[in-house]
């Protein structure tokens, strides 16, 4: 956290809010569409506040038609606007995946650089609050292995901001992920991590930059999202029993900040990666193969991984935590990388 | 005052006469109809006091007996119940996030019904699956959390039929929203084109979470689409059981005897918010009120009443007896144990 | 003998009285309608010949200066050149995987567009895209390799058309195969729910690959598909360029003058296989005979001098020009250099 | 190879028709739908000959509407029948893949086991013959990352025939790929490692088991579908140098074969992984991962990995050439190993 710091804090949800808005107010072709973006301000808060201020021309409810109105986004992209697309769970990315993928992360290279897709699609990610299979995946891993547009998950309400700023103002396509355990929702069971100081003034957060949230010096923690918080709070716990843990939070995972892992990897020389999405040819096999190839001879025990066991995700509330990563998970994880 | 833009609720209350319907409906239809209505209402009252034990004074959505997202019916009984007493076994439906009075409707097992949106290991789906994903294979039902997921699924149901020799048909139960999602028209395209069993059944409330009909749809009717598939298109304008019987008998009778798919489109409400815990502060009070006033838990019963179909002591012994089986379903559920956590990791695959 | 299933190509032919037309129409059209699509099949032509050049004895799609999939457009010439006279300067185009023709008419640079087709640095999208991703920013034209992809692409420049004030329109070219995927359906709710200045045209060839438009469209016309989103919906069943342009004229003129978004289906002629190397088998000798008869390259170079709009030297002098823009253009391409392979690298972000 | 052998070849593209022709002989439930699978016999011969032995009703050409035919796929399934449809490129799963991840998929998990989705899921993969980034993809990252399907690809004749029997046998969904270079097609590159010795019978190959197509020593190189061709070739080249590549077939990726992947790096102390899909969020990582947890102590350097870089596929053919794993990259990358 770089920018100048100031006492008032928001939530990330608030934060998001805001920088679009500041952002809408800064450039008349920044605008904003989605389901419920309107009158409902999103179901999860991001276009809060903004139909009243800008309009229902720049704030625009749509049918449940995800292929047309991203695609749309992509039009308008193309033809000078800045939108921001907002898909309601990335769980639904299957609807509408080819205008994503192949279209929005594509037209830029196929036209050898001509055309350019300015635009932003935001969307809600994560469970933890018994909403089951087809609305409490991440599906990070997804959108990072398909090339073209980056990714990005905030974990604080200052990097809520600034990623958010920076990815309106970025040329090219920039999927925004929030995890809706980090909102800081009324709505969510309490995260005293979600609210934090976020200045009034704009301001941009790199995309493409991971963060020590914490230095430590026998365990590196690399995580995303709602998972830095737990990492966090697992650190806390075993500073108590004496063991000094790193988290890295990678922020955007494209592009992936590798250089940051393997600097990481190279002090603590422990690997832990920590991950809300699948398990299997995801993130934490991205990771843990970054850290082999930039930090091998570092290495006192192989790197490990506590992901979502490649199974739906279940409902019930004692399956759900069977799956999910845990606090206790990270701090057992840790404790058994230290003693390898 | 317009509930739908552009069809006054109500306005067609007297479309039937029921003395001469009575003549083509039977009886014991137009009571049961009033049965599984009270079974539906009660069922969804039950599980919304239920839903928000221990989620206040501050809402926590994970909190409580039944964390999570809860999608309730009230209001759109008739729509479930209009469809059902043509429904024969092996006959399959696909509903929606908002699939409670479609399961009791077709008659899923109500106890292991509550006890998977409960999170229960005698849950339909060991608790894996919760409200919005609920599956019974006797009868067969499925549901699903994504926009018109279900509709392909019917086609398939209807293409086993089909190549099986079975004169059984699949229902798709759909929202007005997801009638502007593509997999209603390539739906809807595929089961004309191969003259498919299939009925799809638009549940129009008007609303979208918060987007009303007229901001999401450019005309007026989605029954008018059929023509769009060379099908038949109903529209029932007044959330009446009856008129839904009608529709979804003709509907029904015409899949079965292999003349192909229908679309009938209900105008219905939808009472409650979206989900629980929203606000519906993007309607007015004024309008709910409206909706209070056309509530078909109270205008069918009297409609029985009037027209000399049931008396009120019948009504009321209807009511208790659904109450009771409701009652006993969720005592079910809830005295059942959760799964073990590991079991998490059981049926990935068969 | 019918070679689309409800209606005999070119049994319409007579319907436009050049004369009466000719009032109408300026000369200029016409006769430029002629040359462009002179451009466009020698085009055609041209990419065909060279497309074979070191594939044969033994076909192999890999080799040769031009590899890969090509969709070629002979026959559907029409379309393409029907539209042009209407566009204006910021006009947006979107296109599909057989976009040569719609890229030509639209006056995307021939010889950077050849370029992009062989695969050199000089070409539109130094040759990252290829025949199906065809990108130009003046005039802006796009296209893609996915069916129905270009249709809310389409929506979306009308939409930031209308935002920024202009009066330009967003042009969407799709098969009549592309009409029955998710896309159709979502874009035309859109367009006409927001009273979108977009002109959706569907080239009816009739195929869609190897099926016929009867195994995938449950009605014959999907012009009256227009119906299902309030929006006029107009045939052209002969392949007519003079149809073409009349309605899209009407269409393009409604669209700038904020009236909405129109779709037209114009019958037109796959004359040659879907792609190339595609044997074309499931298509009769018969049928292919009758395309021949009706093929567009000599019924209209016949009417406009039979009607006295042109003289068959002005026609050769056109055809000849024609073929010399094109060969010029092919020879740039041809002449260019590869892109360096690490090129490849390059411009996946801005 | 262990079923009884014969002397009758066939490419990998009749092996998958005789496959699917033999079960739809053997059991009335199995039938065909998909663009183009009539007539035509499927763009890349899959389904050859099918419609004049079993009629339009069992072989069923569909409108390009992937949503209603997969998911109708599903129901059908979930209804006793035992469908196979067939996604043409496997590039278009962007328009479908909400029926596939989040119904085909989690049906089975979501009913607690009570409804069941036999139903294969047909595709064809990859490049190198210049069809440019939305139709020379392989994207089996993608599949295998998302719970619930299985995922296989066959690289010679003979897994095509066995894998194909036992994915329309297995009461759960499989995605089978089929590489459009690897399947002996007329009109593609002549590929001689595409046709293989066959048997005439039905015969099953077990999913989800690895083979070492090549016994080696000094390196392993784990792969997948075509570039197990690539390998081999790779592997001849290195042994004239005195090099011994052991090549590993993974054959499927979901389920993953963990014990073969660990096994063999344990033996030969070295790993290269060679994958036609997009490098990173992928099967490198995942394979390296894997290694690094059952074989860490065993590796004499850090596994390595060639891979598509991260770029939508171009079409210009030094440009795709650039990009794709080739039998020059693996020598390369197996001295340089062996080097380290
Ligand atoms: C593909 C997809 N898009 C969006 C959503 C989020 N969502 C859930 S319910 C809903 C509204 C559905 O409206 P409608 O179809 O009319 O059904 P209703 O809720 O009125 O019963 C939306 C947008 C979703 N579940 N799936
Ligand atoms: C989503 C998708 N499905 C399938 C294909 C394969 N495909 C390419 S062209 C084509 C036929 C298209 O028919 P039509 O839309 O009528 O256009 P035409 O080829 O006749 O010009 C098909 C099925 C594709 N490219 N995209
Ligand atoms: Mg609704
Ligand atoms: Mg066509």
């Amino acid at each position: 956290m770089t920018a100048t710091m100031t006492e008032r804090k928001l939530t990330m949800q608030k934060a998001i809010a805001e920088a679009i808005r500041q952002e809408m107010e800064r450039d008349e072709s920044v605008f904003v569409m989605g389901e419920d973006v309107g009158v409902y301000g999103g179901i999860f808060g991001a276009t809060e506040g903004l139909l009243d201020r800008f309009g229902p021309d720049r704030v625009i409810d749509t049918p449940i038609s995800e292929t047309a109105f991203i695609g749309a986004a992509v039009g308008a992209a193309i033809h000078g606007m800045r939108p921001i697309a907002e898909l309601m769970f990335v769980d639904f990315f299957g609807v509408c995946m080819d205008q994503i993928y192949n279209n929005m992360a594509k037209i830029h290279y196929f036209s050898g650089g001509a055309v350019k897709v300015p635009m932003v699609l935001t969307t809600a990610v994560g469970g933890g609050y018994s909403d089951a299979g087809q609305h409490s995946q991440t599906l990070w891993g997804t959108f990072a292995h398909l090339p073209g547009m980056k990714v990005v998950v905030p974990s604080s309400a200052y990097d809520a901001k600034g990623l958010m700023i920076s990815a309106i103002r970025d040329d090219n396509p920039v999927v925004y992920m929030f995890h809706k355990g980090a909102l800081g929702l009324g709505w969510m069971t309490h995260n005293p991590h979600a609210t934090g100081p976020v200045p009034e003034e704009p301001y941009a957060v790199p995309i493409g930059k991971a963060e020590v949230v914490r230095e430590g010096t026998d365990v590196t923690v690399v995580t995303i999202g709602l998972s830095v918080h737990r990492a966090i709070d697992a650190a806390e716990t075993l500073d108590a029993e004496g063991i000094s843990v790193e988290v890295l939070d990678l922020r955007s995972l494209v592009p992936l900040d590798r250089e940051a892992i393997v600097e990481s990897v190279k002090k603590t020389h422990r690997l832990l990666v920590v991950d809300e999405d699948y398990r299997s040819f995801g993130m934490t096999g991205e990771v843990i193969t970054t850290a082999i190839e930039g930090a091998f001879d570092f290495l006192d025990a192989p790197p490990i991984r506590i992901a979502e066991p490649d199974v739906p995700i279940p409902y019930s509330r004692p399956l759900e935590r069977f799956v999910l990563p845990g606090v206790d998970d990270i701090v057992a994880g840790v404790r058994g990388l230290v003693a390898a | 005052m317009r509930l739908h833009d552009e069809a006054i609720v109500g306005a067609a209350r007297g479309r039937h006469d029921l003395k001469e319907v009575a003549m083509e409906i039977p009886r014991d239809d137009l009571v049961a109809m009033y049965a599984t209505m009270a079974k539906i209402r009660y069922f969804e009252e039950r599980i919304r006091e239920i839903y928000y034990e221990d989620k206040l004074p501050a809402f926590d959505i994970a909190a409580g007996p039944i964390p999570g997202e809860m999608h309730l019916a009230a209001g759109q009984e008739p729509v479930a119940v209009g469809v059902m007493p043509h429904l024969r076994p092996g006959d399959a439906i696909t509903a929606t996030h908002r699939p409670h009075h479609v399961a009791i409707a077709q008659g899923v097992d109500l106890g292991r019904m509550a006890a998977e949106i409960f999170g229960k290991d005698t849950g339909l789906g060991h608790g894996k699956g919760g409200h919005m994903h609920l599956f019974s294979v006797e009868p067969s039902f499925g549901c699903s959390g994504i926009i018109g997921e279900g509709m392909p699924v019917a086609c398939g149901a209807a293409l086993a039929f089909k190549r099986q020799g079975k004169d059984n048909v699949a229902i798709s139960f759909f929202g007005e929203g997801a009638a502007n999602q593509g997999a209603f028209h390539e739906s809807l395209n595929l089961a004309a084109l191969w003259n498919l069993p299939v009925v799809f059944i638009c549940e129009d409330n008007g609303w979208a979470i918060s987007v009303p009909k007229h901001a999401s749809t450019a005309i007026a009717d989605n029954s008018d689409r059929a023509s769009a598939y060379g099908m038949p298109g109903v529209l029932v304008p007044d959330n009446d059981p009856i008129g839904v019987y009608e529709a979804a008998g003709a509907a029904i009778r015409r899949a079965r005897e292999g003349r192909g798919p229908s679309l009938i489109e209900v105008r219905t409400l939808r009472l409650w918010g979206h989900f629980e815990g929203d606000a519906d502060a993007y309607r007015s009070e004024e309008y709910k009120q409206e909706m209070a006033e056309h509530d078909p838990m109270v205008t069918y019963p009297e409609r029985l009443i009037a027209e000399g179909v049931a008396t009120p002591a019948e009504i009321d012994a209807l009511t208790k007896a659904a109450h009771e089986e409701v009652d006993e379903a969720i005592e079910f559920a809830r005295s059942s144990p959760y799964p073990a956590p590991e079991d998490a990791l059981r049926h990935v695959f068969a």
